[in-house]
């Protein structure tokens, strides 16, 4: 059993409680922590008094607005929501919304322009790693503050991002736990799209099957262009990978929109869940949303949350977005969830700080928690990751996830994989004294990416 | 003369233009009202690159009669070949702080660069390279497109070909180039910090300069007897053969100095965006450029440099204003402007007549494509 | 053959798609001749022109210029810049184009872009160019634009370029099409003042203007030789006679 | 390894044999009573259910088969905390019955309950038990997908029970699965004496299929005859599989070209013909694809009976609304720019952008659901060839559109002035036709055949705003490849384009395959300017 991601470590709790008192002691005295001389470059202070303006970076047109559109809509349900309650610090919140058209450095313009012009308190924004990739070094140079809510491949923490979606060690490797202890896979196909979060995320599961004394005749990796769809050939490599008298599993990190033809071609082919499970990491209640779910029941998917997962809190939340989209048809996702969440911290860390102050507000987010609507508490660690727990859902006949299994504990985000050998040593860690994103343990420094 | 007046008026909005923006930014004080944020230099810098493309497109369609789709790919190879440089920059201060390999090589675990990363270290040697290797690609292919007299829609389509084929390619992380995320967090050029606000107006006022010379190169080229041939070829092609000279020829000088110009453009865009991936090849950036050019008004050439301008701010503002339904608003400009303005904006201002050997060139291949359908 | 000739087509044979356009077309043009070619529709005229010039190539045959150059081995640029100049039916000009750049354009000298890119106009272009307008009478049009002219007078721009190319052989498709009578007998004194310096062919309909050009006709049809010979005799043919009015 | 295999040992000893079946499935299934297969199936351990869904089937029990088809269906719940008695109820459309009795009970507090919940151990389990249920059934169609069923699970302890099925079983062809199925059983076994085991072994070879391989591979630990036997069938499939692949491969070529095919044939009129180069074409593509989706809502809704034919139903409304769509395009947009190719270009462009922004404010961004019927799912085995179901339709389908496009061109009476037009409008306005009529027409033919290529790729792609994106590339250089305005070249130029991109892409990989057609196409234009059938003589002169 992979317990080693699933215990909050001693260390990690120090610096959590470590991460309390600071904010705690930030949250007093909010001058004192900002140097004249950041205040100077600051560009994107924002202002003290007046609504708060909260950014709201999604595509709402282009290839990607299929997957961004509905979190812009959570953020503005949210910030209606909190408004009802009188807003934050008694001052409304006034979402900015524009749209980065799928374009990525037109993601640049427009964080530009968020910070520096309409000078917002936070962004909340960014799907594709590519989109975050291209604001990075907008947020690090105005300092602005980004919530970045979807499951990525991790080997980055900036001290301007909070990633309230899943480090691979959050989603991948549990779920390959799963198929190993659960189900008995032995032999494992890694199916993905061409880009950097599958290529990671299957070299980190490449190295951690080894490491599991699994044989490279055993594990086949492939990979595919976006938007594939004529899967007929890739299917059958599949399917007589599968035929070597050993229990195979698909570990599928395949983008959006190659998913439907994928499981079309895999139902067509009459490939069940029972003989070849796929597991998908990209693959939520959106998604299934524009599928015939029919050939895919059974097969898997991990998550942080699914919108079955039946707590009070959680139906309250998917009751509302459906009131405030009135539209029964819309569906809760993951990443919709980690927005909420980070919303909700982000509202706690600037009551905390008692300011919008990018730099306060940064240094109060550390140490803030709020429940998961899939249970248990999402707290803020000093590396910018949220401690989440890991839901194996099977997909339903009605396109719902049904809950197989689950993390015993919360696991604790490692952003720096300490299954690749260039990322092994690093941690991040957004306290002092290591004040550090990418913080080498062994050779006891930091390398590069440390606070300005 | 007209075209003295043009070539004045054009050069001085460029340059004063960028001038005032600059000293605006820089000696007025951030409170005053006057003073010009650095979001608006970012932009400006940016449109200028645009600009610089929508020049190099405007040269081969609106002067050959040459309807390129696949211009973006010249651009975006420009960028790349600067990209790689201001990796290399980087040196150690990467995440991974390696000394030799960019982030995104470690990253896919990668042990030691690629050949033809060698090099890249050196400005000079990028510079060469933003040169070189556009140039060659576009003459390589001319040469093959236009002396099997490959023309009119086909020549379009293959361009198209051209530049998703490069984008495919470069989406592989194999290629080393940094697959679908391409190359960003560059930190500085030639030892200037890139986010520093001087570093970011200096650049912008290169590119303003850039944009005048090749403003004046191609002016220069389409006055001289060459610029008539070539005219000559876009009116009627058989004519100039008849006469003993050889379109393609002309046509592939034009090509290749118009894929140059395009790259230097895209050589001065991503230090001023901080990105350079493989979307930038993307056949819809192609066309949308060319979709500039339409709407200020084809063979002008400022006409170009004021398409790419006010259609770029259109987009700015509308995906601010009105994020939810700006793509009507914009493609609604597109239609219209096809409809009532054949010869552009600027063609509400000129009296001069259209280019009407484009519209010849058109009826030809419409012509033929109707005598085809038999 | 023993005394030299200038154009020498050889049973060159051109078929599209089955139809034989050209068929076996054997023809003997002299130095400094003037030849009228006449035939009805799809007989076969266009398709000679442009076996000659090189936009098509002929499936059988040869084309040998002067001496010893077999023109079906070259392509258009090849064989004008040998000397071999062609006017089109519809006159093609360079509409955009002023009058004069139309003429500067046609003017023997070198084609490259290497030279055209930084090439300045020298005093002997600009006598010539001077001598062309007065030629073809259009002095006083010199800076318009090429499409502002009127449909004659497109006709002589085209012919003036011909001349500007100084070429040893002129092809001339229906010049006269048209044309008012006096513009057509304006055009006849033209070609004929051409004529002393060079070679011609020229394609026409108009039996008015063949005659009025008074020089050796040559018959097609049917993509072959009918027949040959003087106005007078072309007109008592019978098989001629059967051609143009038997159908 | 060996651990695992000791520990099977132990638990075939202790449990009922059935239990081995899983043993494949369930490696860590912890000790746990044997006794009450109803107990077991309420516990909250996926083995421990399986288990009791095995022990179930086989213990005769007249309750079996409602209780486990109440569980497939999820309408077995059972008690919230863990009981002695361990409650089972089964939800009936009137409220409860008690899942051990079947007699009805007064509804327990919901609150109490939770559904008992199924993953694919528990699946597997079950479609076991339905097979060693099924086995007696009436109907041969039945007891041969039970039969089908038992030999996939492959399972040991059901083999008594096959034999037994096997003696009084009539029909040839469900007594061929059943042996099949014993053969599976008797290997998965550890009895049968090595002749009894090499006999099965060439069953399966007869077999010879991937299942058959996956089950022979999976055997271990044989004596040396049997072995060798195992290896030799193992050796036979694979050869005639590799056989296969090569057909395959072809057919995956034809198929794609078929979906190159269908969305190009409609630009292979507004563009091949008319010459409007028509970037809005994949957004009339994208138009009969949401067409699709509407009919089928609109079906679902009004007339449930017809669901299954909803797609016959949407092909002629997708090329009824794409046709009329593009009739009305030519004439407020089209017809202004004619002569002016390169400017309808970029009118067309705007255009394709205002029609995804219009499907995307009226639908929302995200996908829609279009359902695929019964008779377009699933796949056909020819040999050792799978042909799916869709696929098979698509390649149809784009024959019959190509077919009923050049028929129309040929002999219908539009087609005859659609060409009068295009060859020469002048005379043809002057025969009486209008042609301004003639234009819009053709152009709304093109666009209806779009629009019908739109309900072939809702089964095969994402019905999204962006379907239409990905289309249009390709179609050009389809057209392109084929030579423009020659509907037998677009033929062939999709086909040729399918078939090397499919024989590229095992050796280069999906994304290199791409590039390399791209390649080919940029390098053949040079070679054929006007594609592979240009049209000779003066006409192609331009």
């Amino acid at each position: 059993m992979s317990s080693e991601k699933l215990i909050i470590d001693r260390r990690t709790l120090g610096r959590l409680s470590m991460g309390l008192a600071a904010a705690a002691a930030t949250g007093i005295d909010v001058g004192a922590i900002v140097p004249p001389a950041k205040a100077a470059t600051a560009i994107a202070a924002t202002p003290e008094t007046g609504p708060i303006k909260v950014g709201i970076l999604h595509s709402l047109s282009g290839t990607m607005a299929i997957s961004e559109v509905p979190l812009k809509d959570v953020m503005l349900m949210l910030i209606a929501e909190q408004n009802k309650r009188g807003g934050v610090m008694g001052r409304p919140l006034e979402p900015v919304v524009v749209d980065p058209a799928s374009n990525w450095p037109l993601f640049a313009e427009k964080a530009k322009q968020l910070l520096s012009v309409d000078k917002v308190a936070a962004v909340f924004g960014c799907w594709t790693s590519v989109s975050r990739k291209s604001v990075l070094p907008v947020f690090e140079h105005l300092n602005g503050i980004l919530l970045y809510p979807v499951q990525y491949e991790g080997q980055e923490c900036s001290r301007n991002v909070f990633y309230t979606g899943a480090a691979p060690n959050q989603q991948a490797i549990p779920a390959v736990d799963y198929l190993m202890n659960q189900v008995g896979v032995k032999r494992w196909v890694l199916e993905g799209t061409d880009y950097v979060y599958p290529r990671t995320t299957n070299k980190i599961l490449e190295a951690y099957l080894k490491k599991k004394g699994f044989g490279s005749a055993d594990i086949m990796i492939n990979y595919t262009p976006f938007g594939y769809s004529d899967w007929q050939a890739e299917v059958a490599k599949i399917k007589s990978f599968g035929s070597a008298g050993k229990k195979t599993a698909v570990v599928s990190t395949i983008n959006g929109d190659a998913n439907v033809p994928f499981y079309k071609e895999l139902g067509n082919r009459g490939i069940k869940a029972t003989d070849i499970p796929v597991i998908a990491f990209s693959v939520g209640e959106q998604e299934l949303a524009g599928i015939d779910t029919k050939p895919l029941v059974g097969h898997l998917a991990a998550w942080n949350y699914f919108e079955s997962v039946d707590t009070p809190a959680n139906k309250e939340v998917v009751a509302a977005f459906k009131k405030f989209t009135n539209n029964d048809k819309r569906v809760f996702n993951d990443p919709m969830e980690a927005h909420y969440i980070g919303f909700n911290i982000w509202v706690k860390a600037v009551e905390k700080a008692a300011t919008t102050n990018h730099d306060a507000v940064i240094d109060a987010m550390i140490g803030v928690a709020h429940p998961n609507l899939s249970g248990d508490y999402a707290t803020m660690m000093p590396n910018h990751h949220l401690t989440k727990p890991v839901l194996i859902g099977e997909v339903q006949e009605n396109g719902q996830f049904n809950t197989v299994w689950q993390t015993p504990g919360l696991v604790v985000a490692q952003p720096w994989s300490p299954y690749l050998p260039e990322s092994k040593n690093l941690i991040g860690d957004w306290l002092p004294p290591m004040s550090c994103g990418s913080y080498d343990v062994v050779a006891g420094k930091c390398l590069g990416n440390h606070k300005a | 003369m007209r075209l003295d007046r043009a070539n004045i008026a054009t050069l001085s909005c460029v340059l004063g233009g960028a001038a005032v923006l600059a000293a605006m930014n820089l000696l007025i004080p951030a409170v005053s009202p006057l003073h010009v944020p650095d979001f608006v230099i970012a932009i400006a810098g940016k449109y200028l690159c645009y600009a610089i493309l929508a020049l190099a497109i405007d040269l081969v369609w609106g002067y050959a009669g040459i309807l390129t789709l696949g211009h973006a790919a010249f651009f975006a190879l420009g960028g790349y070949a600067m990209g790689m440089y201001l990796m290399r920059e980087i040196g150690a201060r990467g995440v991974y702080a390696n000394p030799t390999l960019p982030d995104f090589m470690v990253f896919i675990g990668w042990t030691h660069l690629p050949w033809y990363w060698y090099g890249f270290s050196h400005f000079w040697f990028a510079l060469a390279m933003v040169v070189v290797v556009p140039g060659t690609l576009a003459f390589v292919f001319g040469w093959f497109a236009f002396r099997s007299r490959v023309s009119g829609v086909y020549l379009s389509i293959i361009t198209q070909a051209l530049t998703y084929a490069l984008m495919l390619a470069f989406f592989r992380n194999d290629m080393g180039f940094g697959g679908n995320n391409g190359m960003t967090d560059f930190k500085d050029v030639l030892g200037f910090p890139l986010n520093r606000e001087s570093t970011e107006t200096g650049l912008m006022l290169v590119t303003a300069t850039v944009l005048s010379l090749s403003f004046l190169l191609a002016r220069a080229m389409i006055h001289s007897r060459f610029g008539k041939v070539l005219i000559a070829v876009r009116d009627a092609e058989p004519r100039t053969r008849f006469l003993g000279y050889r379109p393609e020829s002309y046509k592939l000088v034009v090509w290749t100095v118009s894929a140059i110009i395009a790259a230097i453009g895209g050589a001065l865009y991503v230090p001023q965006v901080g990105i350079i991936n493989p979307s930038e090849f993307a056949p819809g950036n192609s066309i949308e450029a060319v979709i500039w050019v339409a709407v200020g008004g084809r063979g002008t050439l400022y006409g170009a440099i004021l398409g790419a301008m006010l259609v770029n701010l259109g987009k700015t503002w509308l995906t601010s204003a009105l994020p939810e339904i700006w793509l009507f608003a914009i493609g609604g400009l597109f239609i219209v402007v096809t409809l009532f303005l054949p010869r552009g904006i600027t063609g509400l201002f000129t009296t001069r007549q259209p280019p009407k050997g484009s519209k010849q060139a058109s009826a030809a291949t419409e012509a033929s494509m109707r005598e085809a359908a038999r | 053959m023993s005394e030299p000739t200038l154009l020498y087509l050889d049973g060159v044979t051109v078929s599209f798609d089955g139809f034989k356009a050209l068929n076996e077309l054997s023809m003997v043009l002299e130095p400094g001749e003037m030849r009228a070619v006449i035939g009805p529709n799809g007989a076969g005229k266009t398709t000679m022109m442009d076996v000659i010039t090189g936009k098509t190539r002929p499936d059988q045959g040869r084309i040998v210029f002067g001496a010893d150059i077999d023109l079906t081995k070259l392509d258009e640029p090849a064989i004008a810049r040998l000397g071999i100049g062609r006017k089109f039916q519809q006159p093609t000009v360079f509409e955009t184009l002023t009058v004069r750049d139309n003429l500067l354009l046609a003017l023997a000298g070198d084609r490259s872009p290497r030279f055209t890119l930084w090439a300045r106009e020298s005093a002997d272009e600009h006598a010539q160019l001077d001598r062309l307008l007065a030629t073809i009478r259009l002095v006083q049009e010199r800076d318009r634009r090429a499409a502002e002219l009127s449909h004659g007078q497109k006709q002589w721009l085209e012919i003036g370029m011909l001349l500007a190319q100084d070429p040893k052989l002129l092809l001339i498709d229906e010049p006269a099409a048209g044309m008012t009578d006096a513009e057509t007998a304006e055009t006849a004194e033209l070609l004929r003042e051409i004529n002393r310096t060079r070679s011609v062919v020229v394609i026409d309909h108009d039996m008015a203007f063949v005659r009025a050009l008074g020089v050796k006709i040559t018959v097609l049809d049917e993509g072959c030789v009918l027949a040959e010979g003087s106005i007078d005799a072309i007109q008592d043919n019978p098989h001629v006679i059967e051609v143009y009015l038997g159908r | 390894m060996l651990w695992r295999g000791v520990c099977v040992c132990r638990r075939r000893l202790w449990f009922s044999m059935l239990i081995a079946a899983l043993s494949a499935a369930v490696p860590t299934a912890p000790a746990h009573a044997g006794g009450d297969p109803f107990a077991q199936i309420a516990a909250t351990n996926f083995d421990i259910v399986a288990q009791g869904v095995q022990a179930l089937a086989t213990s005769g029990n007249p309750r079996a088969a409602a209780v486990i088809d109440a569980l497939r269906d999820g309408k077995l719940y059972a008690w919230k905390w863990p009981r002695p008695d361990a409650p089972l109820y089964i939800r009936s459309a009137t409220g409860f019955v008690d899942a051990r009795s079947g007699a009805p009970v007064e509804a327990p507090a919901a609150i109490n309950l939770r559904r008992v919940i199924v993953n694919d151990s528990v699946r597997a389990a079950i479609a076991t038990a339905e097979g060693a249920l099924g086995l007696f059934a009436k109907d041969p169609a039945a007891r041969r997908t039970a039969a089908e069923a038992l030999y996939q699970s492959a399972d040991p302890g059901a083999l008594s029970l096959i034999e037994r099925a096997l003696t009084n079983e009539k029909n040839a062809g469900v007594a061929q699965v059943l042996r099949e199925a014993a053969a599976a059983a008797l290997l998965k076994s550890d009895n049968g004496s090595g002749s009894t085991r090499i006999a099965a072994v060439d069953e399966l070879a007869t077999r010879s299929d991937l299942s058959a391989r996956n089950l022979l591979a999976s055997l271990h630990s044989e004596p040396p005859p049997v072995a060798a036997a195992i290896a030799g069938a193992i050796h036979d499939i694979d050869r005639r599989l590799k056989l296969w692949s090569l057909v395959e491969n072809l057919y995956y070529g034809v198929s794609l070209g078929a979906v190159l095919l269908l969305a190009a044939s409609g630009l292979a009129i507004t563009f091949g013909v008319m010459g409007v180069i028509n970037m809005a074409h994949g957004e009339m593509i994208m138009t009969g694809a949401y067409t699709t989706f509407v009919v089928q809502q609109l079906v679902a809704a009004t007339m449930p009976g017809l669901n299954e034919f909803g797609l016959l139903i949407a092909v002629p409304a997708a090329f009824v609304v794409a046709a009329g769509l593009g009739i009305v395009i030519e004439r407020c947009l089209i017809r202004f720019l004619y002569g002016r190719p390169l400017e309808t270009l970029l009118a067309t462009w705007g255009l394709s952008l205002v029609l995804q922004q219009a499907v995307r404010s009226i639908f929302g961004a995200t996908n829609q659901d279009v359902t695929s019927p019964a008779w377009m799912s699933g796949s056909l085995d020819v040999g050792g060839l799978v042909l799916t179901v869709n696929r098979l339709w698509i390649i149809l389908f784009a024959l019959l559109v190509l077919g009923g496009l050049m028929a129309t061109l040929r002999w219908g009476g539009l087609g005859r002035s659609i060409r009068a037009v295009m060859q020469n409008r002048r005379m043809a306005a002057v025969m009486g036709i209008r042609t301004p009529w003639i234009d819009a027409l053709t152009f709304g033919l093109g666009s209806g055949i779009a629009g019908m290529a739109g309900v072939a790729l809702s089964q095969i792609d994402n019905v999204s705003p962006n379907l239409g994106q990905n289309y249009i590339v390709d179609s050009f250089i389809v057209v392109v490849v084929g030579g423009v305005g020659n509907l037998w070249g677009t033929l062939f130029g999709a086909v040729l384009l399918g078939i090397v991109d499919k024989f590229v892409e095992p050796f280069e990989g999906a994304v290199l395959a791409k590039i390399i057609v791209l390649v080919f196409l940029i390098l053949f234009i040079q070679r054929r300017p006007q594609g592979l059938f240009p049209l000779k003589g003066r006409a192609a002169e331009a």
